[in-house]
């Protein structure tokens, strides 16, 4: 991210959106609803961000893509909204008003003749890691991102290109969709007010040392166990131990796996508990025999949720273990073991399970190279702030980009930030 | 300079807590401890304290005074630091619990026949008069601190090995290591005890 | 209406053209249907297929069409041509990626495809808007705390007249009484000064806001737009236009004197956090009592909320409230010693760096239940449970116990006017919805809570709604008011009027003002829509709207009873009234018209009457079995589209017509299918009740309602009750949808045919 | 910092008090790899013991830093280079003693004051280190691979890092970010680069009780009874570590163990710096010292004194490029 100063460049009500995820595209709609010409920028090759790999919401344990759906309606109905993937923003110039965008687009290898009739993904050999299950199974190196996919366009890996297979691939294309020759390109936009709602990741386990995540297969953390639960997961929805596929019927939920530590994530991610009461809830509902452990240091279930936690505290089956495991080890019989101190009764344990889901924290993605050079402070753990004039200058974060929040919080917070966007843009005139 | 902790008998009386913060190496630092009990589930031989640097912490709080300082916690740390290093609030555990071990002997907390407390008196002997640390004498007047008789059983128990360390040469027959700067060393330590009596540490 | 010039045309790309015979299709149109234009291509979505189309439309040869091709789900830009209605007839998920090629059944399938698009595309009408007359930009807020103002200002900011109405004779809420605030911008760490004095002098000098105070709402009636509001001033009543409303009517401490049981009233230093603030803010921090100093104080956490008796919920925002008084408490005296007891600490997010910082000051926190607070002795016994023992704390200057947050969902202050219909309505519309709709094991096992009707306040309606359905916004049991809270949380059951803030669900200060700016958002799109006359979410943009021919209406009053969002009103002759820029177009009201007399432009009974009817039905002898199924557009027939994305294969038999809402299912529909012949049919959409997905909030659960009323219909006409069955799906059934079909297609298989086949 | 001007980078050389007698094979195999590894050695003057684990309750926390302070001060009197050590506590020690006086203006004013007494004095920011360390951020796995002529083929090694080699400064910034606390790579690298077999091995850094087992073995006898169990089930021909103390403590228990427990354990302990320079092609009784090993390494005795071509010592010096600090 660079910032050749703040030369004007031409004029423009545009409201730039960075970031397709539940925050972005809630963003972007909630502007284009208000009468606002909006640019919506996502870099993989469609929307939905981290909200369309959760199996579930919680408290309701519904589906993400129902509300997704309304959404995608929304934006396939509304003119005023452009949504442009494979696309990230490389640079930033001008104020307020009048700001010069430079964009990097990705190659898709697949153009917008696309009908999503499949032949490409039947023409090549070639497997590549499923993005959408984090890498828990494969993909033939030609597909359609997901079942719900916006827009439902299929995307080639570049492996398949270096591979050679362009020609092939072109040609199993009756469409011409096909187009090997896809050079990365960039291109300049002229837009009046910039949202970055450029998301989190999970908190890479492998920094958790203690935690064997690169150990042991049953070892998973929280984003990989909402594949475990989808339909349209590696497993079809079965939660199944990743060593062997034999039902994980013994299940520990490790809270603050990165978060509320100095060493890792000093803040409380927030959304880990009513994650893992959610898992709990996933065990449990496919399992009658099932014994759910949960360890924690606070069960953080903030305002109504507190009823969630009550349901979850209802059933016999699910133990919240006041606890920080200090360390995972793998057993003789191939299970991991957590050892740790329970601290209400002060034993020291040594406890086997099928399966350990590290309750990993959210960081926010601004923190690599996506951080926006004008107006936001990035604060100590990366997330992005207003400056003191509440964003006068015309950009603003919304989502996770701004702070660790649920998804409700999130849509709240990009509603927010449409309407200060929408007040730059006409007061930029 | 170590002064007596206060007397605390009612519970959560602050002062006892204070004076751990303001005399115990890293004890300021104990603040922040939010008992998530990774410290006592790290520790190696943590099954063999009676309370485990995390409630051992929260009792200081309470101001439980006499049960901390005689506690066996301080003397079951074998220096292994995975608390230090995984404590999320960057407590320095063990450090703390040397301290404390400290303290509590010099202020008599802890009982005569403490294993530490000898080796650790006979350990010094020796850095303090020879400058080194001489396995061989260190042992020997360890385990005589007990008495002759289990001193010569303690002894008896380990020769075997002893006589096969003599034999690789690990070790040695003959007068102890000593250090060219005996006089000077001497003269050093006992300026620091003069300045700790004075200043304490830091 | 000019000459209605329909156009066909055909795809046979994606493996339609494998699968079906085209031609035959295209006979259908021409033949039974005399569609004059009928058009084969290889991929109609091709540059060259669009400019085909286009080209008709733009020769004014064409001027409405059905595209036989994908799913109306996808393709929907490109199939877009200027005003022309475009019907959508599914030949790929349906029938291409769903049914064996070239087989006889396959065949019959798509042909009714054509049959049902042709006939939909015969009866819509491109929508006439409903403009509001007395239109009106203002946008309306009441409450004049940190989410009331910084919703004026910032509706003031975006070039909106601003009508902020406040029932005290001050604004600044319970913010100006705060004697600080928590850090809410990096480093997150330090006591912040109290700010909102900015604020209420920003809005008091904004030429854009008119200011109210010492004001209450007598009546709210219209709809967006064109809201009349009726407001008294001491006694002194005006009337006001607003075109869009912002309820921002914050919360109150949840009261003291029912916490007896922690000590409140056994003496004058056991305080609220409330009373605490006052003093902070008077900065005499003294004991009550004698006078004397504070130097040892403690607060007890949890005092009501979490506790089924008293408030159920998390109030979310007491653990950093307490914490930012210990601090300001410790800071004030290096000899003061200040004490949290807890059950579960709760800083979220970056609240964590605050905790550390209050710890680091020496304020200290202890785990367990407070048990015992002796006011005589001052002292707090509580089960300490990381020491394992009953610690009595003390002796203490003060305990402060951090009571929590109750909605002003409704005004305690103002008698309801018509009581008995504000009850009605909290009656019918709060209790049947639990606090938090918990779904999927764990739904069956009670409620959240045990004492469900605690939550809901008393007092009177904050608007007076004048609407048919009663004057309260609804409210949920858990007092706060009704939100589609996860993925539309602005979304209210009252068009046009937006509840931010604590009202909603605890919050502290810093999200009550950003939660304010999505509300006004909300609020000036109600404005701008209903300006259009266009639908507010979900279905934005649609101009159609609900037209009753009163003609035949019988004033049966179902629609102004049924519908979710309360948009039809009664007039003296109890004739429905619909206000169409509060209606959001689920047809929920259609569904419930017994005479079928209630009609949208471009979807109405009579249109999915004749595509019932426009399928051929084969005679009983055939062996060929008709079911149809009648899918929510939102979740079930995505799904079905999935299923058909996966090339799931289903039963050929199934004929599929998609509904805005299964609210918006007429009873007649049920009928005309069985005497046309058909042997089963099957309601497919939203899960009802409690933990209800449908996103018009009632409809699925009032069709599931009348739908259990159809076995005597069909008791009537000898059939068995199995012939018609209700499915919930949900939008990611894809795998299951086509099992579902195909159990119901071998149940109806099974059967004898329909016996009025052929009538 | 350190000396460039020669062809090896000089180092002060801390042995600490156990390579006088139960790590006598530690300090000589160090002095032996030493050359090969461009390191020059330069032992410290007159130096003496550090504290260990119990200095602070013998003698009290500010003799224990003065003990360490006289170190530094004949460190300063013999040049600005690094001071290195082998010996896992005496880093401890040291580095972290030296840490904290550089920290606290107060202690080093003290440390000084004491120092007086014996006219030293401490007043340079010396830099302590630990020789994994140095041999990991300084001369790098890769040239200790280019150093091997005896692979150590078909050898299987249980990497067995203990703790205070790591913990608490292996990852900090004054302690060269080398490696990580729990699960650190270093040690069944060097064993990879010498041509040997790592068997994976859970208890890397699990405690052996060493510092308890000298007063009471009994108490911690379990915990090197795991450690050995698990080198055992892995197939390990050695254990390989680092710190003298977990050398003598797993190798000397293992009858009394066996007595207790009813195992039959007799598995040797090495040091990785005996390994070295066994697969340097070194002397295996002169600088690989494997003479002294309690329980004799006969695999490795084996590939000592097997083929592949011997090397003459101090044979072509490591050139001061290839080690070159970045």
């Amino acid at each position: 991210m660079t910032l050749d100063g703040p030369k004007a460049g031409p004029k423009s009500q545009t409201i730039l959106v960075v970031g397709g995820g539940i925050a972005g595209i809630t963003a972007a709609l909630e502007a284009a609803e208000t009468g606002h010409e909006v640019v919506l920028l996502e870099q993989g090759p469609s929307l939905g961000g981290r909200v369309t790999r959760l199996a579930r919401y919680f408290p309701k344990l519904c589906h993400p893509t129902c509300g997704l759906e309304i959404n995608y309606q929304r934006i396939k109905k509304n003119p005023r909204l452009k949504v442009m993937t494979m696309c990230e923003p490389t640079a930033v110039a001008g104020r307020k008003g009048a700001f010069t965008v430079t964009i990097r687009r990705h190659p898709r290898y697949v153009n917008d003749k696309c009908t999503a009739c499949g032949e490409c993904a039947k023409a090549t050999a070639i497997r590549v890691p499923n993005p959408y299950n984090y890498g828990l199974d494969k993909v033939s190196a030609a597909y359609l991102p997901h079942e719900h996919a916006m827009p439902m366009r299929y995307v080639i890996d570049p492996a398949a290109m270096r591979a050679g297979e362009g020609a092939k691939l072109k040609a199993a294309c009756a469409y011409g969709a096909v187009d090997p020759d896809e050079k990365e390109t960039t291109f300049e936009l002229s837009v009046g007010a910039i949202i970055w709602a450029t998301g989190w990741r999970p908190y890479d386990p492998n920094k958790l040392d203690v935690y064997s995540y690169g150990h042991s297969a049953d070892i998973i953390n929280n984003v990989e166990m909402e594949r475990l639960a989808a339909h349209d997961g590696p497993t079809q929805g079965k939660i199944l131990r990743p060593s062997n596929g034999e039902p994980a019927k013994r299940v520990a939920l490790i809270q603050c796996a990165g978060s509320r530590d100095n060493n890792h994530l000093p803040y409380c991610s927030r959304i880990c508990c009513l994650g893992s009461l959610k898992h709990a809830a996933y065990v449990r509902e496919q399992y009658a025999d099932a014994e759910v452990h949960i360890y924690y240091i606070d069960i953080r279930a903030h305002d109504k949720l507190e009823a969630f936690y009550n349901k979850v505290r209802s059933d016999p089956q699910v133990r919240f273990i006041k606890s920080k495991p200090a360390h995972i080890r793998v057993g003789d019989d191939g299970r991991p073991v957590l050892f740790g101190e329970r601290t209400i009764d002060r034993q020291i344990y040594a406890e086997p399970y099928d399966l350990v889901v590290l309750a990993t924290g959210m960081e926010p993605s601004a923190v690599e190279g996506y951080r926006p050079a004008v107006s936001l402070a990035a604060d100590d753990y990366g997330f992005l702030v207003a400056n003191e004039q509440d964003g006068d200058d015309g950009i603003f974060s919304a989502g996770v980009a701004s702070g660790p929040l649920d998804v409700s919080m999130s849509v709240q917070s990009a509603t927010a930030a449409a309407l200060k966007a929408v007040q730059a843009v006409r007061s930029g005139m | 300079m170590t002064v007596a902790p206060p007397d605390t008998s009612t519970k959560y009386d602050l002062d006892f807590a204070k004076w751990v913060y303001e005399n115990i190496e890293g004890g300021d630092k104990l603040a922040l401890c939010m008992q998530c009990g990774v410290c006592s589930g790290s520790c190696p031989i943590g099954v063999q304290m009676d309370y485990g640097p995390r409630k051992l912490f929260m009792m200081i709080r309470a101001g439980m005074k006499e049960e901390v300082m005689t506690s066996s916690t301080q003397w079951n740390c074998t220096s292994c630091y995975r608390c230090v290093v995984r404590c999320p609030r960057s407590v320095p555990v063990t450090y703390i619990l040397q301290d404390l071990a400290a303290k509590s002997a010099e202020l008599g907390y802890a009982q005569k026949t403490n294993e530490n407390v000898n080796f650790a008196r006979s350990f010094w002997w020796s850095a303090k008069t020879f400058g080194r640390t001489d396995e061989r004498l260190v042992t020997a007047l360890y385990y005589f601190s007990f008495g002759l008789k289990e001193g010569y059983q303690r002894g008896l128990a380990n020769l075997k090995i002893a006589l096969n360390f003599v034999k690789r040469g690990r070790m040695h027959i003959g007068l102890p290591h000593r250090i060219k700067g005996r006089r000077q060393l001497k003269a050093i330590l006992a300026k620091a005890e003069e300045i700790a009596k004075r200043e304490g540490l830091h | 209406m000019s000459e209605k010039k329909p156009a066909v045309y055909l795809c046979k790309g994606c493996g339609i053209g494998e699968a079906v015979d085209v031609d035959a299709l295209e006979t259908v149109a021409k033949s039974e249907f005399k569609i004059g234009r009928c058009l084969q291509h290889a991929a109609l979505c091709s540059d060259d297929g669009l400019a085909t189309i286009r080209n008709d439309v733009e020769s004014g040869s064409v001027n409405r069409m059905v595209i036989a091709a994908c799913s109306h789900r996808v393709m929907t830009d490109k199939f877009q041509f200027g005003a022309a209605p475009v019907v959508r007839a599914g030949l790929r998920e349906q029938v291409a990626w769903s049914q064996p090629a070239k087989a006889e059944d396959t065949q019959m399938l798509a042909a009714d495809q054509i049959r049902m698009g042709v006939t939909q595309l015969s009866r819509t009408e491109t929508p006439a808007p409903s403009v509001v007359q007395e239109f009106s930009r203002t946008v309306m807020v009441v409450g004049g705390g940190i989410t009331g103002l910084t919703a004026a200002r910032e509706a003031a900011k975006a070039g909106y007249p601003v009508l902020l109405v406040e029932k005290t004779d001050r604004l600044g809420g319970w913010a100006a009484k705060w004697s600080a605030r928590m850090p809410h911008r990096p480093p997150y760490r330090d006591v912040q000064p109290n700010d909102v004095g900015k604020l209420v002098t920003a809005v008091q000098a904004d030429k854009q806001i008119t200011v109210k105070t010492n004001t209450l709402i007598t009546r709210t009636a219209g709809q967006p737009g064109a809201f009349a509001v009726t407001l008294s001033q001491g006694g002194q009543e005006t009337t006001e236009r607003v075109g869009a409303i912002v309820v921002a009517t914050g919360w109150r401490p949840y009261d003291a004197s029912k916490l007896g049981h922690l000590g409140h009233g056994s003496s004058p230093d056991v305080v609220t956090g409330i009373e605490l603030e006052a003093m902070l803010k008077a900065g005499t921090l003294t004991r009550k009592s004698n006078g004397a100093p504070v130097e040892r104080i403690a607060f007890v956490q949890c005092a009501g909320s979490r506790d089924p008796d008293h408030l159920p919920y998390c109030s979310s925002v007491c653990c950093g409230v307490s914490i930012k008084q210990a601090l300001q408490v410790v800071t004030r005296s290096p000899k003061a010693s200040a004490y949290i007891v807890y059950e579960e600490l709760r800083t979220p997010g970056t609240a964590e760096e605050f905790y550390r910082q209050a710890q680091k000051a020496g304020v200290i926190f202890m785990k367990g239940k407070a048990g015992k607070v002796d006011g005589g002795r001052m002292t707090v016994t509580y089960q300490d449970e990381l020491l394992g023992m009953d610690v009595p704390l003390g002796p203490l200057d003060m305990i402060v116990l951090a009571t929590g947050m109750v909605p002003n969902s409704t005004n305690p202050d103002a008698p309801a006017v018509e009581p008995e219909k504000g009850e009605a309505q909290l009656k019918d519309d709060i209790n049947p919805v639990a606090p938090i709709k918990v779904a999927g094991y764990l739904s069956g096992e009670g409620k959240a809570w045990p004492h469900i009707d605690k939550g809901v306040p008393p007092g009177g309606p904050i608007l007076n709604l004048q609407y048919r359905q009663g004057p309260h916004i609804p409210i949920l049991a858990d007092g706060f008011s009704d939100s589609h809270y996860i993925c539309f949380p602005y979304e209210t059951r009252r068009s046009g009027i937006y509840t931010a803030g604590p009202v909603r669900r605890p919050m502290d200060m810093a999200e009550s003002a950003e939660d304010a700016m999505g509300a006004v958002l909300k609020a000036i799109q109600a404005i701008e829509g209903s300006k259009m006359g266009s639908s507010l979410h979900p279905r934005v943009g649609d101009l159609s709207f609900p037209k009753i021919g009163h003609d035949k209406c019988t004033k049966c009053r179902r629609c102004t009873v049924e519908c979710p969002f309360g948009a039809i009103d009664e007039d003296e002759q109890g004739r429905p009234v619909i206000n169409p820029s509060r209606c959001r177009r689920c047809g929920t009201c259609m569904g419930a018209c017994p005479v079928q007399t209630i009609t949208f432009d471009n979807y109405n009974p009579q249109m999915v009457n004749a595509m019932i009817e426009a399928n051929e039905i084969p005679d009983e002898f055939s062996e060929k079995p008709r079911i149809l199924v009648l899918a929510c557009e939102n979740d079930a027939y995505p799904a079905i589209d999935m299923a058909g994305i996966n090339r799931h294969q289903w039963s050929p038999f199934v004929r599929i017509i998609p509904v805005r809402c299964l609210g918006s299912v007429t009873m007649q529909w049920i009928s005309t299918a069985l005497q046309k012949g058909y042997d089963g049919i099957m309601l497919m959409g939203c899960k009802s009740g409690d933990d209800y997905q449908c996103h018009f909030v009632k409809g699925s659960g009032i069709a599931k309602e009348r739908m259990s009323k159809v076995g005597e219909t069909l008791k009537s006409l000898m059939l068995e009750k199995e012939r018609v069955t209700m499915e919930e799906v949900s939008i990611a059934d894809s795998h299951r949808v086509p099992e579902v079909v195909n159990k119901f297609a071998e149940l109806i298989g099974a059967m004898d045919p329909n016996p009025m086949k052929g009538f | 910092m350190t000396d460039n001007t020669t062809d090896k980078k000089k180092f002060t050389y801390y042995p600490g008090c156990s390579s006088q007698g139960s790590a006598r094979h530690l300090d000589e195999s160090l002095r032996a790899i030493a050359p090969e590894l461009g390191i020059e050695l330069d032992e410290l003057e007159d130096w003496n013991c550090c504290g260990a684990s119990v200095g602070h309750i013998g003698g009290g926390q500010l003799p224990n830093v003065a003990l360490t302070g006289r170190n530094l001060a004949h460190a300063q009197r013999q040049g600005r280079q690094d001071v290195v050590t082998g010996c896992a506590a005496c880093y401890l020690n040291t580095h972290g003693g030296n840490e904290k006086i550089k920290a606290d203006v107060n202690l080093r004013r003290k440390v000084n004051d004491a120092l007086a007494a014996g006219d030293l004095s401490y007043d340079e920011d010396l830099r302590v280190r630990h020789m994994c360390e140095v041999i990991v951020n300084e001369v790098g796995v890769d040239k200790v691979k280019e150093r091997v002529t005896k692979p150590l083929t078909g050898l299987k090694v249980a990497g067995y890092v203990g703790c205070q080699t790591v913990r608490p400064f292996a990852n900090t910034d004054a302690g060269g970010e080398y490696d990580t606390y729990d699960d650190p790579a270093f040690l069944d690298d060097f064993t990879e680069a010498l041509g040997a077999e790592p068997v994976p091995f859970q208890h890397k850094t699990a405690c052996c009780g060493g510092s308890v087992a000298v007063m009471s073995p009994d108490r911690t006898l379990h915990l090197v009874k795991n450690i050995l169990e698990e080198a055992k089930q892995a197939g390990a021909d050695v254990i390989s570590t680092p710190c003298p103390l977990c050398q003598t403590n797993v190798e000397m228990y293992q009858e009394q163990i066996n007595e207790k427990f009813g195992t039959d354990y007799n598995i040797p302990v090495v040091f990785y710096s005996q390994l070295m320079a066994v697969a340097f092609g070194l002397d295996a009784k002169k600088d690989a010292a494997l003479h002294r090993n309690t329980i004799a390494p006969e695999k490795l005795e084996e590939l000592a004194t097997g083929r592949g071509e011997a090397k003459p010592r101090g044979a072509e010096p490591a050139s001061p490029a290839a080690i070159g600090r970045d």
